[in-house]
């Protein structure tokens, strides 16, 4: 393995060590003070009653999935275009969070299906992009598992990650193109939120804890991937000495 | 015997080894179950109308599927000669591949099977005879389909060929599969639609490994 | 003893060899030897029971080997042009499969490494391998399970002059052991007293 | 471009010589639509209504199934290195492979697309919108697919990895197939929707052979 | 003139070689020679672009090949440890087929067939072939259509006193039209003046 490989992860191992412990610590604080507000403080909804209090997870888990697949889809067209080893390594950490979230807004989303539709699944649109966005993340996660050679598989891994890509805007846009059963956006759209601040402030603070539980799992992720790559590089130098 | 648990248990290593096998025949179920409510539409009432047949007939595929990897590889790297001069008589060599073909495959479907009626809105009724059937028609489907597997290994990407050869021999399976559930879905008797199926199973036992083993023999030539 | 008589191979539809004849005596070693197609292993794979001969019979010990094929099989080790080596197991894990399929009683897994010089390469999943490397790992199957008869197929193909040296140090051994030896080649193996079978092409 | 006639006209040849394959990726869809009727029950109301979704999924598969002879069989045996260091730069010679495949596979199809609609009863309005979308369609099909078959080189066996790579990228083929057919038999405009379709081939012509060449490199690395 | 300056290699996260020199001057062949994965494969990969050298360039005559891969691909030819021989088209179509699609000129299938004695198995379906008759058939791809750099991974693999014969004819007759060749080898080649690549393992 090349030195200029090293040099720039050790930078970011340090520079990781310091930011996550912050990152951390962040994650807790907000999601005491975004739980306290949705589950103690936010009105119940009059038409949902309580149950409207899964929205505080269930909209952000469903956020933190498109937007892992996106940031796992540019990690992977920087490491394709630049050779950057970090954004490769970037990549195959975010991938599993990604895949979490993406469950997690998936049984939410079920859970709070039952009562509101009457089923804990329909096949709408957007529900179904959801699904498919699950695919794709178990998909990039086998092809990484399944090719040895770590190098060539985050190469095969990344030209699958921007392929894969285009159901992102999909997700996004299926309920307005489809009519569906599914909420359209309300939060995040072009002309303002159009939801009640009582509502608003905690669905922000949790997004916001999500996020930066998010930093903070990557980080870890990504060292200990380092850890690994470096264990085997030394035992692939003993093995030959 | 000790040579028999050691082909079951090498082939298990090198399923989990490869790809984790289990996981993937498993996502090939989910995913084709999946595109039928894409294709059909999303009418709950609809779905739960076809969903046994849909659940049958993605499971055969995924079976089908499955079933390149029972001896393909083997072959071509040459394992499978050394397997035959293992000292075990054929048949049962092939009868190990059988058995680890049903657990990769058939069990992962087997306890899939459930999420996937829920998902196609199937009434509660169905549920055990859903169960009950796969439980019982799946390992035919692993017999079976050695046969062909065996058949088609001489042929390059035999792929097509050996679902032209096996889904056929697969429709009883099927149609006894579906019966039984049908029924119990309409509060009927699903019992004597059981009984077929488990017969044929029976029956599939000591056959199959039988044919399968002349097959490869030939194709070792 | 292992004895060929009067064998006949047909492949194709078409007759490769009529009429051969050889004997293999504990201890001993057959080279077979020919111009490329002329049959070498095709008479390998008659010997391992994986082609039916046209004609003729082979016995073992006196006993002709179509009545107990299986106990035949577990008699021999058969070395072809595949070398059965999974690229998703690593040497070890190669080797010690196979030992473990032919029922050995002990594990000679470690020593077959060493007399191969693979015990380094150990842990190293077969698909890294180089041909070389690949080669001595399905060789290594010889030793880690012991067997009577040993077919082998251009065993020295992809060998360099230390990887030839061990195999021929292995053969040496199973000599000593009372072990008998066919092997197929174009290039001298450096066997001692060993027999040649000259096939010609008909 | 000699070159590139070349190399169609090679596998043209290796697909008619092993095995027929056009036959059978044919045979495939056949027995596969078949099997829908034996599933579901022979109501015609029923199927009629499932008819677009079944044909579509069924040629989604059979196209699947057939992808592993896209690049495997020349992997293996060492033909795709030769093809690389033939000098034509290598998206082009995926795209050779690709036309080759919508050949064998994608145009079978869709000439027994019409056939099999009859057998499901679906109503003369969509027979037209069927063909079209068959048409537009399957390239694409052929197209994405070079994509995942290539990734999935290095895999041993990596059928079913395969499917788990490919079919979500089918989806947005087989929802515009669908709803464009579905717009035909009520009635409705289905322009559209085949245009949505005709850009999604569209795009595809340029990226998927870019794609699928870097995959192929990397599996030769 | 190919050269190799400073090449470097790494598979698998590890270092193979680096700092490797060479020059093959038209009309001289050099030959690779080393212990089981000292790295010959892997040089001659490197060499037909194949594989991405870690480090180094190669140059054709003083140009750097990384800037027109394609171009350096037409000037060679490259036999690997795989024969690229399709089992369902017969010897004439397999070798007729490359040559087409190296978009050779005028077709030299017959005469490649009789340089290395598969005349007689022309209609032969591929699959029926002996491994020499196998190997002769890949072998045949160098004459069947001109290329001026031959890269050969252990061409005589499998071929009998006959096969190595017409290989070595071969070679002589390239080498003459000023053609260069680097071959891998483990047993003595038999070339004339050919120069000799020592690779140490690391
Ligand atoms: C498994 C089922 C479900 C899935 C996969 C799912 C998926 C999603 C996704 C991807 C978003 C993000 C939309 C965007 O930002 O554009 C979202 C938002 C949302 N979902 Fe769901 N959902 C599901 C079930 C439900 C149910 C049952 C409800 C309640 C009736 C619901 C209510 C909402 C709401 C209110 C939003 C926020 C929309 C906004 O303000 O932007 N979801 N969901
Ligand atoms: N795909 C691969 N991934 C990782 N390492 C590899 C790969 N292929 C080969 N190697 C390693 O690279 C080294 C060089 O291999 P190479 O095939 O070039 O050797 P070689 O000189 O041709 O040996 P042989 O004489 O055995 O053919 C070997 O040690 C091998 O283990
Ligand atoms: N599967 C087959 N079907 C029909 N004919 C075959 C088959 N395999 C080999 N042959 C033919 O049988 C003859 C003998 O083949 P065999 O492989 O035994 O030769 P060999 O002596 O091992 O040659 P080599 O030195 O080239 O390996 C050859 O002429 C070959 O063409
Ligand atoms: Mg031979
Ligand atoms: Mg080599």
């Amino acid at each position: 393995m090349s030195i200029h490989y090293f040099a720039n992860p050790t930078r970011f191992t340090r520079l990781a060590g310091r930011v996550q412990p912050w990152a951390a610590g962040l994650t807790v604080v907000l999601l005491l003070i975004g739980l306290y507000l949705a589950l103690i403080e936010a009105p119940a909804d009059y038409q949902q009653g309580d149950t409207v209090r899964i929205m505080f997870v269930h909209v952000p888990a469903a956020w933190m999935a498109m937007f892992c697949y996106s940031f796992l889809a540019v990690a992977s067209a920087i490491a394709l275009i630049w050779r950057h080893p970090l954004a490769d390594l970037a990549a195959k950490a975010s991938a599993p969070i990604g895949a979490s979230f993406t469950f997690l807004a998936l049984v939410t989303g079920s859970i709070w299906g039952k009562p509101m539709w009457g089923t804990w699944w329909v096949w709408d649109a957007r529900l179904t992009s959801v699904l498919i966005l699950f695919f794709l993340y178990l998909g990039y996660m086998a092809l990484w598992e399944a090719i040895e050679d770590g190098q060539k598989a985050g190469k095969a891994a990344a030209v699958l990650a921007l392929v894969g890509a285009v159901n992102v805007p999909i997700i996004k846009f299926s309920v307005d193109w489809w009519n569906t059963l599914h909420q359209p956006a309300s939060v995040m759209r072009m002309d303002g939120p159009a939801i009640h601040p009582s509502m608003l402030w905690p669905l922000l603070i949790m997004a916001l804890a999500f996020q930066t539980y998010f930093v903070t799992l990557l980080l870890a992720r990504m060292r200990m991937e380092l850890n690994l790559r470096r264990i085997r590089a030394l035992r692939l130098a003993e093995r030959t000495s | 015997m000790k040579i028999f648990l050691a082909i079951i248990s090498r082939d298990m290593l090198l399923a989990v080894r490869q790809g984790g096998a289990t996981f993937l025949a498993l996502i090939f179920f989910l995913l084709t179950v999946t595109l039928f409510p894409l294709g059909i539409g999303p009418e709950p009432a609809i779905l739960a109308r076809v969903a046994p047949g849909v659940l049958w007939v993605a499971a055969l595929l995924a079976a089908m599927l499955s079933l390149d990897r029972l001896f393909q590889a083997d072959f071509e790297d040459g394992s499978l000669e050394q397997l035959t001069l293992s000292g075990l008589p054929l048949s049962l060599i092939v009868l190990a591949k059988i058995i680890t073909h049903w657990l990769t495959t058939g069990l992962p479907l087997l306890l899939a099977a459930p999420v996937l009626a829920v998902l196609l809105n199937m009434n509660d009724e169905g549920f055990e005879a859903l169960l009950l059937t796969m439980l019982i028609g799946t390992p035919a489907l692993s017999l079976i389909g050695a046969i062909g597997a065996a058949l088609t290994l001489t042929v390059r990407r035999g792929g097509v060929l050996l679902s032209l050869l096996v889904l056929p021999l697969y429709i009883p399976v099927l149609i006894f599969g579906v019966s039984a559930i049908d029924a119990a879905v309409h509060g009927l008797n699903a019992k004597p639609h059981l009984l077929l199926l488990a017969a044929l199973t029976v029956a599939a036992i000591p056959l199959c490994p039988w044919a399968a083993a002349a097959a490869v023999k030939l194709s070792l030539e | 003893m292992f004895q060929g008589r009067d064998i006949a191979c047909e492949r194709g539809e078409r007759r490769i060899f009529t009429g051969l004849n050889f004997v293999i005596t504990p201890g001993q070693a057959l080279v077979l030897r020919g111009p490329n197609g002329c049959g070498k292993t095709s008479l390998l794979r008659i010997s391992a029971t994986l082609l039916t001969a046209a004609d003729g019979a082979l016995t073992w010990n006196g006993s002709d080997i179509a009545e107990n094929p299986e106990g035949h099989r577990a008699n021999l080790h058969y070395i072809g042009h595949q070398d059965a080596v999974k690229g998703a197991l690593t040497v070890r894990e190669n080797i010690a499969m196979w030992a473990k399929i032919r029922a050995t009683a002990t594990d000679h897994t470690e020593a077959a490494m060493a007399a191969f010089d693979i015990t380094h390469l150990a842990d190293t999943p077969a698909q890294y391998l180089s041909a070389g490397q690949h080669r001595r790992t399905a060789l290594a199957r010889l030793v880690a399970s012991p067997a009577k008869l040993w077919l082998l197929d251009e065993p020295t193909v992809s060998l360099d002059q230390a990887g030839t040296e061990c195999l021929q140090q292995a053969i040496a051994t199973h000599q000593a052991k009372n072990g008998m030896v066919m092997a197929a080649t174009h290039i001298e193996l450096g066997l001692d007293d060993a027999e040649i079978l000259q096939l010609k092409p008909q």
